[in-house]
């Protein structure tokens, strides 16, 4: 079953550069890696930053290009300071980040595993960030972190939204579905052989049986440069 | 005689001959390390009884620029006339990894190191 | 009153009763706790103003951002102290995010170098 | 078709940690995004720096934290570069780079696609690599470098041998694209213990 929220761009063509970084399920405590998310974050900025053509004799377009290498770097470091927090760590699924580069724009897409128990609080959240209005929703959230003495105000997705003039889009999808929808028309199209097919096919039961209450969320950010 | 890049510097004193090497050096194959080598060739044709070579900043060195500098180690082994001392820093890891080729390529090549 | 680490340090200067902000905050969202203690133990000093100079804040993240906009919305309830805020236009998150502030305290007066 | 060089192996046990790097090869002018090797490397070692962590009181760990740093930068950098090098430009087949940490080694790998022409001369320098002695290879590589000025390939891999004291070996396989041609993969293992 899948399910989309928002913005999400399921079709995408082909992008004329991509990275993509995927991390391994981890038995180190959050908090020793968590340096890791910024420096991914960063990497990921640097990254695409040699990817621009420069020009030193026109400032104006150096300067928008640190503004999106800032951006980027704020909203990957966002996507995954959230994907490590809300991952299941006993999900056998590495979480992913990628990036896309297009003429006219990008896409990051970040993958991480959630177990089903929070899948619907989740959506209830994102149900409230798409239909509250921007500034209505920041004033509460902090209102309501202030009362509660908290600090994850779920502000992250709201900024990338808001302040970035991001679009955001979700994607739930159960693990059964994992890996290609269409198992045989897949495997017929792209040649492979009848023996690797059922390898796969019973690694994925294995799998199944092993985790059945997991859930692939995918958030997709797009960004106009 | 230097050259000055925004990863890098490559700068040579008269005075005591040295060339001070500085910063991150991985550059694309040979032929991009090309004008540096030119340069320590420079140097060597001025014929100066010792050439000191100070590598203790130069924090990284891609393997075609450890290629370039062993060919101009090995072009010093040659001529005879002119000593080598390389300054190398214990704290710079890779720095300890070439010392023992480059001596292969010039047996009488000196060491310092912090 | 200070708080100095590799990656950023916040240090108050009494006299001007501002406080300079400096380095990349990406703190884990409890992290910050100890900064909030700092700014409420200012506030409570009772100033007339307090000068927040993020001028050579580089980096924050949106648990960053929370703390700053919990910080500021009690202030803005409170009522009794100013609050300005130096920001630079050369630092993206700031031209982005600090815009929002304004929504929880409406008198509070954001400076640009 | 499979083919195997060197010291390669398949996981057997499944790693404590790993990250994967995949990226395309093509577009941009290789001069250009040549800078993303030493940033990607860098990142790499640095990334792994944190499964390291650093006991002040235990001097011991800096040092190995700071060598084990400098060896995966020098190492990933150089697959990098050969993996520019190498890859099949008419393809755009992604290269990737992989660090799999275990208890006593860790293992990076690049791989990439691989065009006929490069294909042998690749096989020509694992061949030198596994038969001649590495003093005398890095001699001779040296010294036809100042022939053929400064145009040698090799050295990386020597380096990552002899003064790294890795092990390396080498994974060809083709496969099946989209297109209707077939692609040659390269994969190049460096195990390294920590």
């Amino acid at each position: 079953m899948v399910k989309i929220f928002g913005e999400f761009n399921d079709k995408e063509l082909k992008s004329r550069e991509f990275i993509k970084l995927i991390f391994s399920p981890s038995s180190v405590p959050l908090q020793q890696r968590w340096r890791n998310n910024s420096l991914s974050a960063d990497f990921l900025a640097d990254y695409l930053m040699t990817l621009f053509h420069q020009d030193e004799n026109d400032p104006k377009r150096l300067e928008k290009q640190i503004e999106i290498k800032d951006t980027i770097s704020y909203i990957a470091n966002e996507l995954l300071e959230n994907a490590m927090k809300f991952n299941d760590d006993s999900s056998p699924y590495p979480i992913s980040i990628q990036l896309h580069l297009y003429d006219d724009r990008l896409s990051l897409c970040i993958s991480n595993s959630i177990p089903a128990a929070k899948v619907a609080q989740f959506q209830s959240f994102i149900n409230k960030l798409l239909s509250t209005e921007p500034q209505d929703f920041y004033i509460q959230q902090i209102e309501t972190a202030e009362k509660d003495g908290s600090i994850s105000s779920g502000l992250g997705l709201l900024t990338i939204i808001d302040d970035y003039g991001a679009k955001l889009g979700w994607k739930f999808e159960n693990l059964q579905l994992l890996n290609e929808p269409n198992y045989p028309l897949y495997y017929i199209k792209n040649q492979m052989k009848w023996l690797n097919f059922w390898f796969r096919v019973r690694k994925w039961f294995v799998a199944r049986s092993k985790n059945p209450n997991i859930t692939i969320v995918t958030t997709m950010v797009q960004l106009a440069i | 005689m230097k050259i000055i890049d925004k990863e890098y510097s490559v700068i040579y004193d008269q005075a005591t001959n040295t060339v001070y090497w500085s910063g991150i050096m991985r550059l694309n194959g040979g032929q991009a390390y090309e004008p540096i080598l030119q340069l320590l060739n420079k140097i060597a044709a001025l014929e100066p009884a010792k050439i000191t070579m100070n590598l203790r900043d130069l924090k990284a060195l891609n393997s075609s620029g450890i290629s370039m500098l062993g060919r101009f180690i090995f072009s010093i082994d040659r001529k005879k006339n002119i000593q080598l001392l390389l300054l190398g820093a214990k704290a710079v890891p890779w720095q300890q990894k070439w010392a023992k080729n480059f001596q292969r390529l010039m047996p009488a090549l000196q060491f310092e190191w912090v | 009153m200070d708080i100095i680490t590799e990656d950023y340090s916040i240090k108050y200067d009494t006299e001007t009763s501002t406080i300079h902000w400096q380095g990349i905050m990406r703190l884990n969202g409890k992290e910050y706790n100890p900064i909030a203690e700092l700014l409420n133990e200012i506030a409570a000093l009772e100033p007339s103003q307090i000068t927040l100079n993020l001028q050579k804040l580089e980096g924050l993240n949106s648990s960053g951002i929370t703390m700053l906009g919990k910080f500021i919305f009690k202030l803005a309830k409170k009522k009794t102290i100013g609050l300005l805020i130096q920001c630079s236009k050369k630092i993206t998150w700031q031209q982005k995010s600090v815009k929002n502030f304004q929504r929880l305290m409406p008198k509070l007066q954001i400076e640009w170098d | 078709m499979k083919q195997i060089f060197g010291e390669y192996a398949e996981e057997t046990v499944k790693s404590k940690e790993f990250l994967k790097i995949g990226f395309t090869p093509n577009s941009t002018q290789l001069q250009q995004r040549w800078r993303n090797n030493g940033l990607s490397a860098d990142f790499l070692a640095d990334y792994l720096t944190t499964f390291f962590p650093i006991d002040d009181n235990e001097p011991s760990t800096l040092q190995r934290a700071t060598e084990l740093k400098g060896a995966v930068s020098y190492i990933a950098n150089e697959l990098l570069e050969n993996s520019m090098k190498f890859h099949n430009p008419n393809d755009d087949y992604p290269i990737t780079l992989e660090v799999k940490l275990y208890n006593e080694h860790l293992v990076l790998c690049v791989t990439n696609s691989i065009s006929p022409a490069n294909l042998l001369k690749f096989q020509s320098i694992i061949h030198d690599l596994e038969h001649i002695e590495p003093q005398e290879l890095y001699v001779r590589q040296i010294k036809q470098a100042s022939k053929n000025d400064g145009n040698s390939s090799g050295l990386g891999l020597l380096t990552i041998i002899d003064d790294y004291e890795a092990k390396i070996g080498w994974k060809f396989e083709t496969i099946q694209t989209q297109k209707p041609t077939e692609q040659t993969l390269v994969t190049t293992m460096v195990q390294l213990s920590i």
